[in-house]
Parts: C-alpha cells; structure tokens; sequence
C-alpha cells in the first residue's frame, strides 16, 4: 500500500514510469491490455487498406498507400516493443490476437469497397486515432508515451494526405464527389463509435485517468472530432450523414445525433461486416509463414552453433 | 534512336512497375511483421523508380504521355518487362527467388548505367544502385536462411530456384534495340554482367546448400510483349480504376 | 413501379451472373473432370439465366442498355447480387454450400415466380426451376458425400456451411422496393420459402450427418450495394475486356 | 500368326475392331498410347482457354466459351472411356499425364494472350484437330471411332465459332483486327506443328496406316490444312505469317515455308513457353481435389455396405 501511494505520487507528479520501476500489477494488466490491442489494430488495420494498394488509380497514390501501410506495420512493431517490456513476448500477443481472445478496433471491421474509402480511413480513421492518442504521448508509462510521440507524427502526416486525396477527387468531378460522399456516409458512424462507448456506460475509465493512462472521457474525444471533422466536411462540400447534427451557437460544440449501439455491440462480438475476413487472413498469413519463422530460427541457432565451435576452437 | 531510348526506358520502368505491383500484393500477409514492412520498403523502392523512368519514357516520347498514362492505359502486348518479374508471388521461398536473381542483376547493372551518356538515366541508376544493393542483401540472407534452415524450407527454396531459373536468361538478352543503344554508350551491355551474375548466384546458392540448376532453355518474349498468362490478370486488377473511371484526376 | 421493377430484375440478373463467374473460375481446376463439366454446366444455366434477365431489365429501364453493359459497365455500388453469390470460391466443399444455400432458396422461388403477374419473369421462371431443380439435387447430394465422406471432407464441409451461413440471411431480406413488388403480385414474397429452405437445409445436413449452425445474425448489403472485399477484385477481372477496350463489338 | 492375318483381313475388309475382338499386342498399345494422348490434350486444352473464362468481353462469348471448354472436358471423358476398353483405366491414365510420362498436344503449351487468341484456337487449333480428326471417324477401332465421329461434329462447331469471333473482331475495328493479326502471327507455326513431324522424319506411320489408324501422312494433313485455311485468312484481311507462303497454280497447293522444327522438339521436350504451368495447373487441381475424390468413394463404399446389410437384414 506504501508502495503503491508512492506510485500514484510519481504519476500525480507527471513523473514517466519506466519499465524496471515498480507498479502495481492492475497497472501493468491495463496497460497490457490496452497497448497490445492498440498493436493488433495497427496489424489488423493494414487489410483493408491493403485491399487497394493493387488497384490503386495513380503510380503516386500506390506509393503513398503502401508506405502508409507500411507505417501502419512499424507502428504495431514499435507498440509490440512497448508492450513487451511489459514482460509478455510478441508471440503471445499475436496468439490471442488470432485465437481472438484479444480485440482490435472495431473500425477494421468495415470493408474498403470503393478508393475514396482509402481517404476516408485517412481522414476520419486515422483522425479519430490522433484524437485518442494524442493525450497518449503524455501517458505515465514512459515507453507507450514515447512510442505514441513518434506514432502521432505519423498519423498526422495520413491524416492529411487522405484528406487530401478526397479534396482532389472532390475537386476532379461530380462522379468523384459522390463516391466521397458515400465513403463518408458509411464510415462516419464507424468513426465516431472509435472512441468507445459513451461515458456512462465506459468501464475502467476512472482508474485510467487516476493513473494518467487516460486523460480525457470517451464523449470529450468524441467531441473533439466531431468538432474538428464537421468543418473539414463541409469545406469538401460533403453532408454529415445525421440529421441531427447542428452547431450549438453557445457551446461552439457541433451537437450530433444518437450512436447505434447496437451495431457497436454487435460488431464487437464479431458478426460486423469483415470480423470473419479479417481474422481468416490473419490466421492465413500466420500459418503459412510458420515454415519460414521456423527456418529463420533453425538458421539462427545452427550459425549460433557454428560460431560457438569456432570460438571453442579457437 | 529517341524510339530505341523511349523502348528501352519503358522496359526499365515496366519491369520496377511489375514487380513493385507484385510486391503490393503481399502487404498484410507476409510472413512475419519485419518482411511486412520490409517487402512493402522494397515494392516503395520499385514504384519509385517506374515512377521516374515512366516520367522520362514519356518526356522521350514527347507526345504528352504520364508516368500514370504509361502504366494504366497500355495493353498487355505493349508491357515489356522481362518474364521474372511478371511471375506470381508464389510461396515466401519464390518471391525471394524472384528478388534474388533479379536484384543480383539489377545491381552490377545500375552501377555500370551510371555511366551512361544519357544524364537522366545515370542519375536514376546512382539511386537505384543503393536500393538494388539492400534488395539483393536482403533476398541473398533470406536465400541463406531459408536454404540452410529446416528441411521443408531448404525444399521450397530449392524448388523455388529451380521454378524460377527457365526465366534469368531473359536478363541478358541483346535485341536489336538494345545492340543500338549500347553502340552508342546510353544502355548497359549485359553480357559482361553475365559472369558476376553467375558468380553471385553460386555464392549464395552455395552458402545456402542449394543445388544451382543447370544451364537450360531461355524464355523470353516479354522485351516484345508476349507474357505468361499471370501477366494479363495483374494488369486487369493494376489497371481497373483508370480503365473504370478514364480520364479523372485523383 | 418502373423502378422497382427494375431494380428486382436486375438484383436477380447480378446474383444469376455473379454465381456464373464464380464457377467459371473452377473450369479445368475441379476435383474431377465430372464435376469440371458439372460446374461449368451450372455456370452455363447461370449465365443463361443472367443474360435473359439483364436484357429485360434494360427494357423495363429503356435507356437502351443491353446485358453486356448492364453487367460490364456498371460499378460496384451499383451491382445488387446478394452477398453469398460473390463469396469466393474457395475449396470444394465451400462452393458446394454456397450452391446449395443458394439452390434450395431458389428452387421455391422460381415456383413461385412461375406465378408473377409479369409474364416475362414468369417464363423466364419456368426455365430457371428446371435449372434449380438440378442445381440443388447436384449440390445436395455433394454436402451428402462429402459431409458423409471421411472425417476430412467431413470437417470441410462443416466448416464451409458455417462460414457461408451469416449470408444466407440476406436471401429472405424484403425492403421497400421488394415489398412494393410483392403487394402488386409481381415479385416472390421471400418469408413464406423460409420454412421450406429451412426443411431441406435440416434434411440434408442431418443426412450429411452435419450439425445446423444456429440462427445468428445474418450479414445483409448487398441488394443496396454494399459488398464484401472479395468482389471488387471478381469485378476488375470480370469486366477488364468492356473497360479497356470500350464501345467495340466482340 | 495367322491370327495377325486374319485380323489384318478384317481390317482390310474395313471391318471395326471391337474391344472383345482379339487385336495384336502392339495394336493395343499403339491405340491406347495415341487415345491417352488425345485425352490428355482435351484436359490439358481446357487450361489456355480457361484462362479467358472469367474476362470473356460479352455475356454471349462467356457463355460459349464455357460451353466450349465444357465440350472438350465431355471429349477427355468419351476418350478415356474409349481407352479404358482397352485395359487401362483413368486413373492409370491421369498418373501417366501427371508425371509427365505420358504427351499431350505441345499446342497447348502456348499461351493465351488476348481475346483474340480465343478465337485463333477455335479458328486454327480445333481446324488442325479436324483435319487430323475426320480420317479417325473412320478408325479401324470401333470405340475410338464412334468417339471421333461425335467429337468432330462438336469441334467442327468450334472452328466456325472461332472464325465467326475473329469476323467480328475483324469487322468492328482496326485496333481488333491487329489483334486478330497478332493471334495468327503467334498461332499459325504452333498449328502447322500439330501434324507432327514431317514424314520423313515420322516414326508409326507406316504400320499404323497398315492397321487403318492413320489414313493420311503428316504432310498430307498438313497440306490440306493449309490449303483450307490460308483462303479463310485472306477472307478475314489477314496475312499469313510466312513469306514464303505462295499458291502452285499448277497442283492448286499452297507452299508453304520451312517449319521450325526445333521449336517443336524444344516445346515438346518440356520448354515450351507454359509446359511448367499447364503440369503444375494439372497437378494441383488433381492434388487439392484428392480429398474430394476419397470421400466420394469412402461414401460409395458406406452406402453400398449398408444397403448390403439392410437386404442382409430383409
């Protein structure tokens, strides 16, 4: 109990908790939990971009697209990294990713049927993502702080590029336009259910923010990037896809309609449009690389072997 | 002589547009995360430089053609990158292979294009002589690795190589435009390639315990267009949206 | 009404060609050269039943559309095919049960359609349940043989009946544009076959000695256009040839 | 020998050979190697032009093509048949083709570029199948005969499908018909090759001109193939691709030049530009569907065990 009043100390203080420093073990299950579904969202999420990076309309946009995705996969390593200097290795993460005891935003679970789907996760994916991880770089866990710094930058750099890409195409033409305005039509609820389940009925919220894990609710998130979203919206020409949505002049807020929750459960159970899919091709990839893991592996420790001989030989 | 340039800077390009398009197709499904993110580098480094050479193809050609026109609104028997890099990605072992036998060429042959009398070309080669260097590192651990690590991965490599071998002897191929250019000191000679070629595959091959095949039959066709039947289902999906949307810009 | 009309035509034309492409892709891979000539057969009805339906639907719509652009010229938020049709092929067992879902749906509903007030679906109708009927007998006795084959087909062929089951839900969707048909007597009321597809589908599991997934939550978005992954990638390759080459005659 | 004799008699007299017939050891063998061969080519065929299935232009050419691919499967199953009544059953057969000991026709092993290739096999491929065909009608082999007399009907509405589509090709547009012409240019050697070699470089021929297996020589067929198709060519707007192509006014043939015939000792030896591929196409089909074939069998044996128990029981 001392100890741990000495740990909420350090954090109240704003002190980083590093990796060799005591802390208490709902700490470190919660941070766990939260960075390694952070990395399998980071995994997961390179599919349904990945989906276009074959079919992609301009050389330029298929190098931007796969260096994005590319990015998406240096992120999950570096968020694996963090987590395993939590003591648990990459090996056992990725097995509860696959046999899905572990989640991964459920964002991902949504397919990419037409190329403005691509900026679209740019935009609003991945600005939703700045959202929530931006007050990440400030976290008490020194390495996922450090981890969310370089990942933000990252993001911001997406975040713009896929806005763009749907500016031009809303600039190009009408038809354009219209495939922009669909991809918003299907990906805004989606995004908005990103930040998770309204405050009230948010579990593990308050410990998180005692614990500087979390900084800011659910629904002030959200309300962030509603309020940051809509005008980007508009100044694409495009309609937010709620009726309800309206500026309060008072509050400066952009005041939105009702979430469907039911769908949010529903896709987190795993009967969301892509659950299935995306699982199937992760489990695929993972099973057809074990001969290859195997091998790097068997080759490692018949050089390491090599080398000892030598050495002993020597 | 500006049609010889013109044909010999589209091969050049359509060989890095094909295989950086074959190399797209793995990302999210490579084996581990590090070739995730590192067959992603090396299909960057390909669209990259058929981005470069598309762009002076069409600046050779002078009728107001893209890098974009270039790649998407051809035909597959105008393509005329070499057999290798059309082949499909195969198991992790024939992607390797497929990188392998191609980098171990491209490099010697970026360094002597720098050379070149033709400026642009030379400036081209001196960047994509780093990249082809880390792709044949790359490919050539992973040859090693995979060759000399369990039984089942040396059998795919081997199988790999041995799948893969019929299509090298492209590489070298001298046509009559080729024969111009390198008259005239703006293409590189493969021939003299050969022998470094030859010695970097049996290295490597060596190192990894694998058998080097025989010297055998040749296929060509592809500098004139006449592809495997992979080649015409690439395109169909490479060139989908230009063809379904013709003439937006995005 | 018009629009409706059209809007149904062309739902059941997508499903009719979609399906088509799919089992062309088996043609020369099956597991036997009974089953190549067999699923290439049922490809055939499918396109026949396609290109009959597309025509109409470019009457009913007027704007002198034929099949051809009906289904090669139209993007993929247009095309209204259920979801289960485009799934992809998969192994045997997989485009088994995704026959059978599909067969023993429309068996009941050409009977049914056999009595629309629109006299063009009604013959077109009495051709398809011909087809159907054969369809379902084929793909039945196959989920038999296999569910009751060895403990191999037997795991395939469960596993494909539970991955395909959340699109069979779809089958009995009705929406305004389809009750609108329905209450004018020209379109099949899906709810009543629920019981009848759910009797054979019972009835040939059990013989298969296959368990029955349980009722879930049925997948639905294809009828407005929202598709899985998978079938942007049929369409690029499906309509390469009209995009590439437009406005020719072949 | 006086079997030989009686049998040679029979053969003169035109009379059919049926397969309870007594026949010579080497008759048998030569007819099931050359029955196989012509199986394998219909299963083998199936694969170049399946590679169009699924980008066929129109909804009509799909449907024919499928049909015609299907055709060919239907011919393989007759052939085989017929082979199987000489004593060697399918799955020999199929084992034969797979490991490569047994031929099928090198045609096959070129590939399918265009659409217009489709055409050009129908037009030039299945033409040069009928020329070799049609005296086959006639076979001294009942089965093999009443299998050919069906075949040709069908791959007689093959070749004028062909012709019609490179008509159309023709006939809509400049860019098609330099299709058409880029077709015939790679189609028109391979073809004259599927005569085999030249008679003076043939081995079997005599002996099974004896035995009224063969009826006309390879050049025969050859010449006559020639003849027939240069002035369908011509109707179309079509060069053939051989300079030295011209017509003897006095014999009525058209000459032809020399033909590579080391490009058909290459392709036939296995180097062929899509051998690899066609065998590997084969091989994984056969591979992946094993476990389809030994449930159906393991199924048959289930349902024939338990009827026998239940008339057992009756």
């Amino acid at each position: 109990a001392e100890r741990e009043a000495a740990f909420q100390g350090r954090i109240d203080a704003e002190e980083k908790i590093e990796p060799n420093d005591w802390m208490p073990e709902a700490y470190r299950k919660t941070l766990v939990r939260q960075i390694s579904q952070h990395a399998h969202s980071e995994i997961v999420g390179m599919l349904p971009e990945g989906n276009w990076i074959t079919r992609a309309p301009t050389l330029k946009r298929k190098a931007a697209l796969l260096a994005k995705v590319q990015d998406e996969g240096g992120h999950g390593l570096y968020l694996y990294s963090a987590a395993e200097t939590l003591g648990v290795s990459r090996e056992e993460l990725t097995e509860q990713l696959l046999s899905g005891k572990a989640k991964y935003s459920s964002i991902f679970n949504y397919p990419t049927l037409t190329w403005a789907d691509i900026g679209a996760i740019g935009w609003l994916v991945d600005g939703a993502a700045i959202m929530n991880q931006i007050p990440l770089c400030r976290c008490s866990f020194g390495p996922y702080s450090r981890a969310m710094i370089r990942i933000c930058k990252e993001e911001s750099f997406h975040q713009r590029q896929g806005y763009e890409l749907l500016l031009t195409m809303c600039r190009s033409s009408e038809e354009q336009k219209a495939m922009v305005q669909d991809a918003l039509n299907r990906w805004w609820w989606p995004s908005l259910m990103m930040f998770g389940p309204s405050d009230k009925d948010s579990l593990h919220s308050a410990q998180s923010m005692a614990w500087k894990i979390k900084r800011f609710t659910n629904d002030e998130l959200r309300q962030k990037f509603v309020d940051a979203t809509v005008p980007q919206a508009h100044f694409l020409g495009l309609t937010i896809p709620d009726e309800d949505l309206k500026l309060n002049e008072e509050t400066g807020h952009w005041e939105y309609g009702e979430i469907d929750w039911s769908e949010f459960a529903r896709v987190l159970k795993g009967d969301g449009p892509c659950n299935r899919q995306r699982m199937k091709a992760r489990r695929k990839a993972h099973a057809e690389g074990g001969w290859v893991r195997e091998a790097a592996l068997a080759y490692a420790e018949k050089r390491a072997a090599r080398r000892a001989a030598k050495s002993a030989a020597a | 002589m500006k049609d010889q340039l013109f044909a010999y800077v589209l091969r050049l390009a359509d060989d890095a547009a094909i295989l950086g398009q074959r190399l797209g197709e793995w990302c999210g499904h490579a084996p581990t995360l590090e070739e995730d993110i590192g067959l992603a580098n090396i299909g960057l480094d390909y669209i990259g430089q058929a981005r470069a050479l598309y762009t002076y193809a069409g600046e050779i050609e002078g009728k107001g053609r893209d890098e974009d026109q270039l790649c998407f609104l051809r035909h597959e028997r105008e393509f005329s990158n070499c057999l290798l890099v059309e082949q499909p990605n195969g198991d992790f072992a024939e992607t390797i292979a497929r990188e392998f036998f191609f980098a171990a060429f491209m490099l010697p042959f970026w360094t002597r294009l720098k050379a070149s009398r033709d400026e642009t070309l030379a400036a081209i080669a001196a960047k994509a002589e780093k990249e082809a260097a880390y792709h044949l590192r790359h490919s050539a651990e992973w040859v090693i690795r995979l060759g000399d690590g369990t039984g089942e991965s040396h059998e795919r490599m081997q199988d790999a190589v041995e799948a893969l071998w019929i299509y090298t002897g492209e590489l070298f191929e001298v046509d009559d435009t080729l024969a111009t250019l390198i008259a005239d000191g703006i293409a590189v000679d493969p021939e003299p390639i050969r022998t470094e070629w030859r010695e970097t595959v049996a290295r490597v091959l060596s190192e990894a315990t694998l058998a080097i095949p025989e010297e055998g039959y040749a296929q060509t066709g592809g500098r004139s267009g006449i592809h495997t039947e992979h080649f015409g289902h690439l395109l169909s999906e490479m060139q989908y949206m230009q063809r379904a949307y013709p003439g937006l810009k995005w």
